[in-house]
Formats: C-alpha cells, structure tokens, sequence
C-alpha cells in the first residue's frame, strides 16, 4: 500500500524553498510530476524556473551559495536529506542542458563514458547503439561513432547528449531549455525525441518558448516571480487545460503575451 | 537510499570512487602546499639574510679619536677636517680638496669620512635573522672569543643608508641608489620605446591586418619572439646597440658623449634592448585587450556610420585601456627584473656616481644583486638580499597598480 | 521626422569622401607592427653572422659532437654545456608539471572560490620574481638544504640540482597559471554534464576536465620546457662556472646560457673566438627554443579551435 | 503588448458587428418587403446576399491570418473560433432573409394569404434579440447571454401561432396551400433565426468560461 | 516531424469521420423509421442526438487545443478550421435526423400521408453523397470535393417532387394538411443535408487550395 | 518618371550574389523591399538571411572574404559600385543587432555619439530626447540619462540601441535576430516598436521566429538552402498570404514544420 504511495509521483516537491546565499530564489514549490510523460515548466526569465529543475538532482550543490529547504521526494525518500549521496541522486535522474555540451571524446565515448563509470556491467556496444537508436541519433552516426562527438551538428550534439544520459538508465531526464540553441528544425527533432523518451523515461522541461510547452507536454507548471521577487508556482495542470483555459489570471496573461 | 532498488546492469561502485576521489584531491591540495611554501621559504631566506647580528671591528677605536673629550660625533668640522688629514695619505687628501673644498662641505659629509677612511668599521662576521634571534647567547660567546674588539650590533641591512647611498667596494657601506636610478633610466628608455610601437602593432594586428601572408608572418613572428630567451635579446642588443650602433647609443652623434663612457654600454642600448624584449609582451597583452572588445561594439559602432579610425578611438582604445596599461605594467616589471640581457649588454657593475642621461653607463638593481650574490664575502650576500627586498617592494607596487587597474577593467564590460 | 522626409529625397550622395588622417594612420600602424620582423632579422642575422665566423673556424661536426668546451685550448664542442642544459631542464619538469598541474586542478577544479582567489595572486607573486633572486635563493638555501641532506662532501656548492629545482619553482606558477587557465577555459557545461550522470569530482576533473583541456596543457608543458631551457640567472648563480661533461646533478656544470653570460661579463674583445662562441650558442638556444615555442603555438591554437 | 493583434481582435469585433447589422438589416427589410409585396425591394436583398456571404468570407480569412500569425491561446483562441462560429451564424442568418426574399419573388402575383402581422412581430423580436445578442458578445456580458436565449419562448410562441393560423386557413381553402407554406416557410426562417441567436449567446459564455454548454437549438 | 501533431490531425479526421457516421446513420435510422412508423426506435434516435452534439463538441475542444499547442499555419490551418466548420455542419445533420424522429414521434397515432417511397430515396443519396463527402475530405480529393455539389440537383429534384405530390395530396383532402407538412418537413431536412454536403465539399476544396468559393446553399 | 520609379521601393536588389571566399552562400537573389513597411526575413540556419541582410547596407565588407557580385539598388544607386562609400551607405541605412550592444557610455552619449560623428548640427538634447522617445524607452530613463547604458535590461538596452539608430535618421533600419537574446515579455516590446517605427522607416527584420515573422512583418522573404548549399530566395510576399497559404511546398513546409 504505501510501496505504491510512495512510487505513484515520479518525483515530488514539497515546501520547497531555493535560496542562493540569503536572498529566496524560489518560494514554496509544491509540485508533483507524474511518471512517463512530459512536464513542462514555464515562466518569465528569472524566476526560478532552472533553479528548481536543479534542485530536482542537487545539481544546484555545484553552486557554493545555493542551499534547500524543504523536501524533494524521490521514491520516497528526500533527496536532501543528509544520508543521501548527491551523486547516486544525479545517476538516477539526468539531465540535459541548454547548449549541447558533448564531451569532446568519440561519439562511442559520449555515450559510453557515464555508464563506465557507473560500473556498468553488461555490453558496452550495444549499450552505446541502444541509446544512440533511444536518442534517434544511431541512424545517423552510426559509420562515424568514432569521430569527435564536436563534429555534430548542433541538433545532433543534442541528441548525443540525450543518448549519453539514457545510458546511465535513469528514471528522470531534466532538460534545462534543451532546444533554445537550436534552430527551428533541429527543434522540432529534440521535440519527437521527448515524446518517444516519454514512453520509457519521466521528463521535466524548463522552456522559454511557450509554444514549445504547448507542442511536447503533457502538464505545465507555470512559475512567476512573486512580489518579493521570489519565484513561486502560479499554476500547475493538464497542458491543454493551460493553454486553453487557464485557472489564473496571470497564467492567462502570460501565455497570451500581455504580461508586464 | 536503501530504499531504492539497485540500478540494475551497473556494479555498485560507488564507495570506491569516492575513497580515490579523496586520496587525489588530498594529493593536489599537498601539491598546491608545496608551492605556497617554496614561495614563503624564498620570501623567509630573503628576509632572514636582510637582518640579523653583525661584528664591527674597527681599525681605529672612535673613541680614541676624540678631542679634549668631546665624542667624534660631536666635533666641529674643523677638528674633523683635521683627524682626517692626519689619518689619510696626503694625496687622498688633496684629491678631496679639489673635489670640493672642505669649507663648502657639510659636517656630516666630513663626518662620513672619517668614519669610512679613518675609522674603517669593518663586518668581521654576519648572523642570519634566524641565528640572531633563536642562539643569541651563542652569538654573543662566539663573538666575544672570536672577535674581542668588535661590537655586535644588530642590523637592518636594508635602511636609510642603503637606499641612499651608492655602490661601495665595502658592504656596509653600499648602497643601491645608482642601481635604482639606473633601473629608472632604463625603464625610462624602454617605456618610451616598447609602448607606442607596442600599443600600434597591436591596434594594426587586431583591427586593419586582413588575412594576408605578411599580416599572418608578423603575428606568428611576435607570438615566437615572446619566448625567445631573454639572453639572446641579451647578445642581439650586444651586437646591435652596443657594437652596431655605438655612434648614436654612446652619444657620439650628438657630441655629447658622456667623459665616462667610451662606448655603447650606456642606459640607451639597455633600455633599447629590454624595449626589444618586453615589445612582444606589450603587444601580445595589448592584442588580448582589444581583442576583448566585444565585436558587436565595432558592429555598432560602423552601423551608425562610424569610419574605421572613429571607431577605434572612440570605442575600441578606451575600452580596452586598463587592459593595455595592466599588461604594460607587467611587461615593465618583466623588464625590471630582467638581469641576463644586461649583463650580456654590458651593465657596469661597479658605479658610484649618478646617472645623468641615456648615454651614461649603467648599473640596474638586478645587475647589483647578481654582482653581490656572487661575491664570495658573506656580508655582500646581506646587501644582496636587502637589495632584492628594495626591487620586489618595487615589483609589488607595481603589481599593486596592475591589479587595482585590472579590476576596474573586469567591472567595466 | 522632418529630416528623414528630407534624407529620402532623391539627391542622395553616397560618393567616396576621401579620409587622408585615416590612411596615414593605417600606414603607420602597420609599420608599427612590421617592425617586429626587424626584431626577427636582427636576431636571426646577428647570430648567424657571427656564429658564421665561428663556423669558420670550428667545424659543424667538432661543435656538435665534442664533448669537451675549452675555448682557452680549442676546445669546442656543445655537448658539456647542453648536458647541463638538458639535466637542469629535466630537473626542473621533473618538480614543475606535477606540480603544477595538480596546483592547476586544485585551483580550477576544488578550490572554494575564495581560496582561489588568494591563492592565485600568491602564485603570480611567485611568477612575477625576477630569477635573480632565484638565483640568490638556489645558492644560499637551495644548497645548503641539499648539502644537508646529502652531505657536504657530495653535493658540491655549486650544482646543477639545485638549479634544476629552483627552475622548477621558477616555472611552477607558469605551467599552474596556464594549465589552470586552460582547464578553466573547459566549459563549465562539460562538468555539469560530467556530474549530470552521476560522476564524482574527481572523476569530472580528471577524465572529462583535464582530457579536453590536455592540449592547453600540453601547451604549458612545452612551453615551460623553452623557459627552462632559456633560463639564465639561476644556473649564472647557482649551477657553477666551467664547463663540465657529467651526469651527476650534485657536480657543477656550466649550462649553454650561463656560459653565455659568464663570459661577456667579463670584458671580452670583440673579434675573438670567446666572442663568436657566443653567438653559436646563442643560435643554437635560440633554434631550440623557437622549435619548442612553435609547436606549442601549434597545440595552443587548436585548442582554442575546440572551445572558440 | 501585443498591439497589432489587439488591434485585429477590435477589427474582427468591428467586423462581426458590421456582418450582423447586415443580417439585421437583411431580415427586417425582407419582411418588410413581403408584407407590402415589394418585390424589387425583395430582388435587392437577394442579391445583397453576396455581400454577406463575401464579408463572411471576409471575418472568416481574418480570423486564419489572425491565428496563422498570432498564435492566440486561452480567451483568445475561444475568440477568434467563436467569431468564426458566429460568422457562419450570420452568414446563416442571411441567407434566411435572402429565402424570406425568395419567397416574395416567387410568390409573384399572387396576393399573400393573409395581412402580415405577426410576422413582422418575429421578425422584430428575433432581430432585437440578435442584436442585443451582439451587443453581448462584443462586450463578453455574460448575464445578458444567459438571459437571451430564455427569450426564444416568445419566439417560438409567435411560430407556433402563425402555424396554427395558416393551418386553419388551408383547411378553409386547400389552394391556399402553397400560399400558406410560402408564410410558413418565412416563419420557420426567422424561428430559426431565433435558435441561431441563442448559439452566438452559448459562444459568447463560452468565451468567457470556456464552457461550451449546448442547448439544444435543433427542431 | 512534427509527430504529435500529425498524431492529433489523424484523430481529429478519424473523430469526423466518426461524427459523419454518427450522422449518416441517425439520418437514414430516421427515415426509415418513419417509414415503419417506430415510434420506439425514433425515440431513440431523437435522444441520441446528444451523443452526436457531445461528438462535436469534444471534436472542437481538440482542435482548440491543437490551435493552442501546435501553432497550425497554412494547410494545417485550413484544416482544422475546416474540421472545426465540418463538425458543425455534420452536428446539424444529426439534428435534421432528430427532427425526422421527432416527426414520427408527434406523429403518434396518426397514419402517413401516403406510404413513403421518395423520402427514402432522397435519404439514401444524401447519405451517399455525405459518405463520398467526407472521403473526399478525409483523403482531400479535389475531383471528388468538386464533383459531388453537382449531385444536389438530384435532392432537389426528389424535393420538388415530393413537394408536388405532397401538395395534391393536401388540395384532394385539407385535413390531412397537417400530415403533409410533417412530410413536406422530413424532406426539407434532407434537402438541406444535401446543401450541407457542398459546404462540407467547399471546405475540402479549400482545405487544398486555399480558396474558398461558395456555392449558394441558401433556400 | 524615372524619378519617381527610382523611389518606389527603399531597397532592391539585383541579381545578388553573395560569396565567402570561394564559397558562393547565397545565390541571385532578386527582391524590392517596400517603403515603411516591415519586411521579415525567414529560412532554415545558414541559408544566408544574415549574408544578405548585411549586403543590404555593406556591412559585409567588415568581413574580409566576404563580396557581392549583382547590384543593390538604393535611391537609384547601386551600393556596390566604385565610387560609394560604404560609411555614407551605413549612415544611411542603420542596424540593430542579435545581441543588444550598447555602448558602455552613459544612455545620453550612446544616443548622441552617431549623430556626433555624423555632424548633426541640431540641439542635441532635443535629438536624444526624440529618438529615446521613438524607441519607446524615454520614460523609463528620462531620469537617469547618466547611467551607463550596459545597467539597463536586455530588453532596454536594444531599445536603446534602436534609439541610437534612429537617432542617425536613417531611410533603412536593418535588424538582424534583433529579439533573439530576448525574454517573451521583452521581445513583445520590441515587437510592438517595430510597428511603430514602420510608421517612419522601412524596417527589414531577419528572424528565426516564424511566429515573429508572421507577427510584426508585412511581407515575407523566405530563404532556403539550394541543392549546391547557396542559399535562395524561395518565395517572397505578403506575411498573412504566406503564413496562411504560401505558393511554394517548401514555403509550407518550412512554415508548418515539416521540413528535412
Ligand atoms: N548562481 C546564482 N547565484 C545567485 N543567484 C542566482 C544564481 N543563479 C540564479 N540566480 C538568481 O535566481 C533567480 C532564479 O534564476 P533561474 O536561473 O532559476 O531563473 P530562470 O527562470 O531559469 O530564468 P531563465 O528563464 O532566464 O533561465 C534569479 O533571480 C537569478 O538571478
Ligand atoms: N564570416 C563568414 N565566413 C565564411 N562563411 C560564412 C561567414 N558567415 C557566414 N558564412 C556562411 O554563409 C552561409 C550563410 O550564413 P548566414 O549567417 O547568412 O546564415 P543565416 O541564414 O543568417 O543563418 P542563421 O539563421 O544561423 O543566422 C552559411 O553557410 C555560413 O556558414
Ligand atoms: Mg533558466
Ligand atoms: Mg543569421
Ligand atoms: O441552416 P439550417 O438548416 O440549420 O436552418
């Protein structure tokens, strides 16, 4: 009973509150993001938006001044506790970011790299054509895997990245804007890409293009900096909900582009 | 978290990586230790030659040379006029007179020299700050079986004195007021020279050269010329300013040839040859500077229907001026501390009087502290580290302006 | 916008004004900049020229392959004062890139912001040290420490150990300073996304950090080795005056540029063969280093290809 | 923020209210025209009818270069895709006076069955509602739309009033038949009109909610 | 490309063709219904009704929501404005069936007129020709989409037929007026889904082309 | 008659082909940009919408390999020909750039330094307040005309610098991606000020934001990489034709996503 209470989010905040140093970056996150599909987080620049996509793996401990308050529950268990080891938290839950930041190793390596480490056990190879299949990058670099990762194309380096982090398994992919680098086409490529990672993979990501929150996700979590220039969570739902008949004002402001 | 399931296919590995991850890091912060020491043992072995107990004998007891009681420190000039007439070779005497009569000299002028002619203190022995302070006993028994007659004082070799006073055959009485203005006198010549031409190549390397063979050659060249070893600008000033060009580095083209110079060792060939050496720094630092002049703002600037001219002066030179002026800064306290070039170029070693223009010989501070270094009397190590102190007080400050300038850059765009 | 209304009429002037001031700037920055070659010239014909009249008198392969250096008896071969070159070298790496590199990966990949910054200005004070006064310091403490440590009888007062290492405190700050700069200049993002799957910092810095930036570093290498090999005063003070065919560090041994400064302190006569043997030095330092030089130039600029 | 699509929101509203004083106009004249047998007049409308369909047309291409160009979401999609709606509604609404017209032409020489009364009654009353139906949604008053359509009663009264009138007449005199369904015909057209409004009322609520909650207009 | 989009624009078609089967079945159901006089089953047609409206409904939401989130232009644009016009139009449909259904259900106890032989007929075409509509639609077959409008004289004939025959049923026996009109009803309604399936045939013609020329549907 | 041909467009251009090096990038462009109307320039990445853009006003020459082969046409007169002299061409015809880059002078100074240069003889007080004005920026820093232009926001600071364009008075504003580095809410702004400044300029806008293109511009140019990789000008016409029912496939499937 509680095992399956526990495992219904596939990760879930509660009270949580991102400083960085003494000023509050984000206030009060509640948010619970269901398994396999695709949460969108969105808002105007600045309020807090990849702060709390951070503090989902504990990237943010790699900012000196950045602290938590509150819980992130992942399986039940919160992250932030001080039994918990950061690293086993970011092997479970991935990440991509916003520039296409391959490792300037092999195609091969990209992939292969994380999974090494990670002591991965079974069959590099097809590990590495599995993920870059998963990534739908295989097809295309599949005579060159040894060439420089850099020598992709942008949309492509992307792809590596995704593929280099559905090597290590996780449950989780956090994206940090995974596309706002790419140009229209390569966009729409990321954007298939998450819809299939959907099928295996829990995905959460922040997105400055609306349209874009609206094309690949399922939920939208929308973020607006509060008065005290905290962020906080304004409006969390069904993405077609969002943006067709949001509950809140600003929400609807916003997505409509009459804000400020 | 025990409370999640092993990730399946991956060993569980973890603790491992972590023990290892400790050991290094332990590792490069023993290394950064290492560093940090040397550093501080090179400051400390400075400082601990600089100070410490010295034995003065004297030849002549002071006090034997007072006169109806009055202590030497206290007697007329007259009175010391005398004392040292009696003391010295008549010859000296008159040597002194001619130089200047002794009615026109102050009386501690006069009374400087009795003090080094006639009653010729001499270090029979130097302690180390370290000795002085931890076997003072020790010392003192050394002393007062070795040196019966001698006073131990304990001294600051850098003081007053030494900075004031020029080069000496007698240590304690050296000083390194030739040095240092020889010092200036050649920055002198090399700011003049490396800075304007510096400054241009850069400004012409970064904003007109196009992709051309000669553009590429002089870039390529400066960039080999920075690591050229200083000794060889050492041996091409040699055999360019020196030898080549002794008509005009001695002064002789101007008729003004300096009586004590006869050839082209003079402060122009030095600072000529050190401008040779730091141009490539200026220029490589200047390039950094305007290069970090973000291109948009040249964009702008041409969008608005600037020519390229206004362009530059108006926004690519202020912009990148602190940068320029820092690593000008750093190419002179280079050039400060360079000392094989000159010895190479044929820095005098041994001057007491003052420089008076580009074509006097030359000392420089770097040149006096090898000299010193290498003579074999312990007390000259002594003036030597005193010496070095004065050159990195004078390094530092310089150092000091860079870093304020530098900051005030990284503030700025 | 009255005026714009006017700007659109048709009498439109967009005919070349001719700018005298900015041709003649132009011209004269660009001999500004040509004047290094000068520099270049200079170097390459001065050395070559003299060391022509020593090749006049000593052949290529007695220069090259002698292993003694005694200009007093004829004596002219390299070997001597390049030995002592290469050994206070090696002596010097040997302490340096360890050294500097770890300091590098401290610095760029553990160090607490604010130990980085004080630690990165003491360093540069370390860099920024005329070498004289390591010269000073190889000699009165270098030294002696080894002279303690060894015994006297073994270590001899002047000695190429004790340069080499003191080299190798000289260079440590350049090989930190540019490795340091080199794996700082890795994106940060490369970590990120090191740590994003899971890797510990150490892991991060030494096979994700350090092999992208290993061309940098290289570079460093490289060129601490020319420094190295160019430096003068330490050995001028510290490693002994003479020549010396040997392999053993604790023996002085003149190196090819404390030769150089030994002997035009003194006051030699132009148009001797002392005089000329400088030159051949001196040019073959100067290819020396210009190779080394050239191939980090070579690395360094393909690194920046990577990350600019 | 966001001129220029404000801008073309207030056009298409412009435009709507334009399109339904056409309908309006269209309707009250059509009747106007059959109760005094005019038939030129009756001629006219039918051929106005073009330009209805050509401004509809109009509202319609708007709205997709409104939405091709603009992305609107929330409110301002439900706006744009009900202006769409109520366009066609219109349009619709011309093209029953156009029929209202035909029936005029058609109906020749013949004299109408019986003088027009309460016809024009329907005719005003539907028109009224339609207009205040506009009104409604141009200024997105949502109890107005609310109340609107529980006015079709009337409407559908004064249809069901004329039916039973014309039956009676039919039965009186067969031959009349084909003159009685002409009238029968123009009041189911303007009973439909009725039912019409009541849709652009339903939009006009779903605008603001977002909320589309049908009643049933079939008949 | 573009997968959830194309995903939504095959559900979107695949729910109209839905709805037009919904429609194309209501119809036919009610016609023959009356034909059989089934009162029963005509009931349950009439109260269908709402499953079509919910269909609609639900179709419009979605290409609301596929407006929203997927910034259609051009051809994809055209293509759901069209869907959302076209569920419109079949809905209607759907409350011409329920109208026929009401007809037999007031009908009650009364006999028909005369025994129904063209209205099933004229069912049957319409059908038919909304069936080839809506594959015209779906596969965007321009021949077809333009070819189909032809057929509606073929409705309009049976129409007028009807209409005849119904009057001089009326003329010989006025009271079975009442009786006609329910007929003469029956066929209206399927006269205008006829008049519907050009629109739906205009919008496919535009859906290719990007023009959207309208016939005169209007009566 | 000629007199009022040569001034029906503000810019044309001729048979336009643009070369890096060897490398031809875009190829034979012909296109007239209409007077005081917004002109968007839309296409997949690299396909040269800069390259030309950049012909437009000779900012090309800037880059060393680059020339121009062709003609383009303003007030009669072909920019490329001998005796013009691009600094006259660039006063006349102004640019915005991707990445906002003001000056790192107070906001008065980087308003007033290209009139300065170009010898505007009016009050230039009255000029820094008409232009700051014209970018709709003068009252959020009519009060503090003395900060530096880098301390205002990044939607500020390309306002200013479209200020600062404006302030040259110039026939052609070129803007180049000029929202790009922007927020939603900032890039709405200078949307809106676009349409303003249409009103007395004719505005030539490359974007990589389709939506933007269709949003501000009242014609559309749209770029594609041809077979030999030069870039083309596949279909040109008004923005709403475009975007609801463009001439060529490749036109919508670019527009509609659907392209590569
Ligand atoms: N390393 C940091 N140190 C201090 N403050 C920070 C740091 N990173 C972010 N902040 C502040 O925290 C707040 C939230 O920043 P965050 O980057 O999470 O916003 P965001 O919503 O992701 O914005 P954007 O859309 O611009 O990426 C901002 O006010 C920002 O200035
Ligand atoms: N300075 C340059 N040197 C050489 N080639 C260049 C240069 N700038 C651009 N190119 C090439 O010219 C082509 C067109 O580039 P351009 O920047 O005009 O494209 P773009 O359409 O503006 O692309 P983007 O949307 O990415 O800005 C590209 O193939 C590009 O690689
Ligand atoms: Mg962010
Ligand atoms: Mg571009
Ligand atoms: O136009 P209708 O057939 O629904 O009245």
């Amino acid at each position: 009973m509680t095992e399956n209470n526990i495992n219904s989010y596939a990760i879930e905040a509660k009270d949580l509150n991102l400083y960085y140093g003494e000023t509050l970056a984000v206030r009060d996150v509640n948010i619970q993001i269901e398994k396999q599909k695709i949460t969108a987080m969105i808002g105007p620049s600045g309020c807090g938006k990849s702060t709390v996509l951070r503090a989902f793996n504990r990237m943010n401990d790699l900012i000196p001044s950045a602290h938590a308050n509150g819980s992130v529950l992942y399986h039940g268990k919160n992250i932030y506790e001080e039994d918990v080891d950061p690293v086993e938290v970011r092997r479970r839950i991935g990440m991509v970011f916003q520039k296409p930041n391959p490792f300037p190793k092999s195609i091969y390596d990209n992939v292969a790299w994380g999974a090494q480490i990670n002591g991965y056990t079974g069959n590099m190879d097809d590990l590495v054509e599995e993920s870059l299949r998963g990534a739908a990058l295989w097809n295309e670099v599949k005579d060159n895997l040894d060439k420089s990762g850099l020598s992709l194309s942008g949309g492509q380096q992307q792809r590596l990245c995704i593929a280099r982090t559905i090597a290590v398994k996780p449950d989780i992919i956090l994206m940090d804007e995974p596309a706002s680098a790419l140009d229209p086409i390569a966009t729409l490529k990321i954007e298939d890409l998450m819809q299939e990672l959907a099928k295996d993979f829990t995905i959460i990501v922040v997105t400055h293009n609306m349209q874009q929150a609206a094309r690949v996700s399922n939920f939208t979590a929308f973020f607006n900096l509060g008065e005290d220039y905290a962020g906080v969570l304004e409006e969390y739902g069904v993405t077609a909900e969002i943006f067709t008949n949001p509950k809140k004002k600003t929400t609807e402001d916003y997505i409509t582009g009459r804000f400020g | 978290m025990s409370e999640i399931k092993k990730k399946e296919g991956f060993a569980d590995n973890l603790p491992e990586r972590h023990r290892s991850g400790q050991f290094w890091s332990n590792l490069f912060r023993i290394s950064t230790g290492v560093g940090i020491v040397a550093l501080i043992a090179l400051l400390l072995n400075i400082t601990n030659s600089a100070f410490g107990y010295v034995a003065i004998e004297n030849r002549i007891d002071p006090e034997s040379l007072a006169i109806n009681g009055i202590p030497l420190e206290q007697l007329h000039p007259i009175d010391l006029t005398y004392i040292l007439k009696q003391n010295v070779s008549a010859g000296y005497f008159r040597n002194l007179e001619n130089e200047m009569p002794f009615e026109q000299r102050t009386r501690e002028e006069i009374y400087d020299l009795v003090i080094e002619r006639v009653v010729e203190p001499e270090a029979a022995s130097t302690w180390s700050l370290f000795d002085s302070l931890f076997h003072k006993s020790e010392i003192q028994a050394e002393v007062a079986e070795k040196y019966p007659n001698a006073d131990l004082h304990f001294t600051s070799w850098i003081n007053g004195n030494f900075l004031v006073s020029p080069q000496s055959a007698n240590a304690e009485r050296a000083g390194v007021r030739t040095a240092v203005l020889g010092s200036l006198w050649v920055i002198f010549i090399t700011l003049l020279f490396a800075f304007p031409l510096g400054v241009g190549a850069a400004i012409y390397l970064e904003e007109y050269a196009g992709d051309l063979w000669i553009n590429r050659l002089i870039q390529t060249n400066i960039n080999n010329l920075a690591g050229v070893p200083s000794i060889i600008y050492g041996i091409l000033g040699l055999a360019i300013f020196v030898r080549a060009l002794e008509p005009v580095t001695s002064g002789a083209f101007l008729g003004t040839m300096d009586p004590t110079t006869a050839n082209g060792r003079t402060i122009l060939s030095a600072g000529l040859t050190l401008g040779l050496l730091i141009l490539p720094l200026i220029i490589i630092n200047a390039q950094e500077a305007i290069r970090a002049v973000p291109s948009s703002l040249r964009q702008a600037s041409f969008g608005l229907g600037a020519t390229k001219w206004q362009t530059i002066w108006h926004h690519v030179l202020p912009n990148s001026i602190p940068g320029i002026l820092t690593g000008t800064i750093l190419a002179i306290s280079r050039a400060l501390g360079e000392t094989a070039p000159l010895v190479v170029v044929g820095a005098s070693t041994f001057i007491t009087f003052d420089p008076e223009s580009p074509f006097s010989k030359f000392t420089a501070l770097p040149i006096q502290i090898y000299q010193w270094t290498s003579r074999p009397q312990a007390e000259f190590r002594n003036i030597a580290a005193a010496a070095i102190i004065v050159l990195l007080m004078i390094l530092l400050s310089l150092n000091a302006v860079a870093v304020v300038l530098r900051n005030k850059y990284s503030n700025k765009l | 916008m009255q005026e714009n209304k006017q700007a659109n009429s048709p009498r439109v002037d967009l005919r070349k004004k001719r700018r005298w001031g900015e041709s003649l700037i132009q011209a004269s920055l660009f001999l500004a900049g040509a004047f290094s070659i000068l520099t270049t010239i200079g170097i390459v014909y001065e050395l070559g020229k003299e060391a022509m009249h020593f090749f006049s008198q000593v052949s290529l392969w007695e220069y090259f392959s002698g292993t003694k250096w005694n200009p007093q008896i004829g004596q002219f071969g390299i070997w001597p004062l390049l030995n002592a070159t290469l050994m206070t070298t090696l002596i010097a790496m040997l302490v340096a890139l360890p050294i500097g590199l770890s300091i590098a990966l401290y610095l760029s990949e553990y160090a607490t912001h604010k130990a980085r910054q004080t630690l990165k200005p003491i360093l540069e004070v370390l860099a920024g040290i005329p070498t004289v006064v390591y010269g000073y310091f190889a000699l009165t403490f270098m030294t002696p420490l080894l002279r303690s440590i060894f015994g006297a009888n073994v270590v001899d007062i002047y000695n190429t150990a004790s340069a080499g290492l003191v080299i190798g405190i000289l260079v440590i700050p350049m090989v930190s300073s540019m490795s340091e700069d080199a794996l700082s200049a890795v994106p940060r993002s490369l970590r990120e996304a090191a740590y994003g799957l899971g890797a510990t910092k150490l892991e991060t810095a030494v096979k994700v950090v350090l092999p992208a930036a290993i061309s940098g570093i290289m570079a460093a290498f490289i060129v601490s080795i020319s420094r190295a090999i160019g430096e003068t005063m330490i050995v001028a003070v510290a490693a002994g005056a003479g020549s010396n065919f040997t392999f053993n560090p604790f023996e002085a041994a003149e190196t090819m540029t404390g030769h150089i400064v030994r002997i035009s302190g003194g006051d030699l006569s132009y148009d001797s063969i002392d005089y000329n043997s400088i030159f051949a030095i001196g040019l073959t330092l100067f290819f020396m280093t210009l190779s080394l030089n050239v191939i980090s130039q070579r690395i360094v600029r393909r690194f920046r290809e990577v990350y600019e | 923020m966001r001129k220029t699509f404000e801008y073309e929101i207030q056009q298409l509203k412009d435009n709507i209210l334009t399109l339904g004083s056409m309908a309006e106009q269209a309707l009250l004249d059509s009747v106007d025209a059959l109760k005094h047998r005019d038939i030129p007049r009756s001629q006219e409308i039918y051929d106005n009818d073009d330009l209805i369909n050509a401004k509809r047309f109009e509202v319609e291409n708007a709205v997709m270069v409104a939405i091709a160009t603009q992305q609107p979401m929330a409110h301002d999609l439900r706006l744009l895709a009900s202006i769409l709606d109520i366009a066609g509604e219109l349009e619709r609404m011309g093209d029953y006076a156009k029929g209202i017209a035909k029936i005029n032409i058609i109906m020749g020489e013949q004299k109408l069955l019986k003088p027009l009364v309460d016809l024009p009654l329907m005719a005003e009353k539907t028109v009224d509602m339609l207009h205040r139906a506009l009104t409604a949604f141009i200024e997105e008053d949502l109890n107005a739309a609310k109340s609107i359509p529980t006015e079709d009663d009337v409407v559908d009264a004064l249809y069901t009033q004329i039916y039973q009138e014309l039956i009676t007449y039919v039965i009186a005199d067969p031959t009349g038949i084909e003159r009685s369904n002409w009238l029968l015909w123009a009041a189911h057209n303007l009973e439909r009109v009725g039912d019409r409004v009541t849709n652009i009322c339903e939009r006009t609520v779903f605008i603001a909610t977002g909320e589309l909650d049908q009643t049933d207009t079939s008949n």
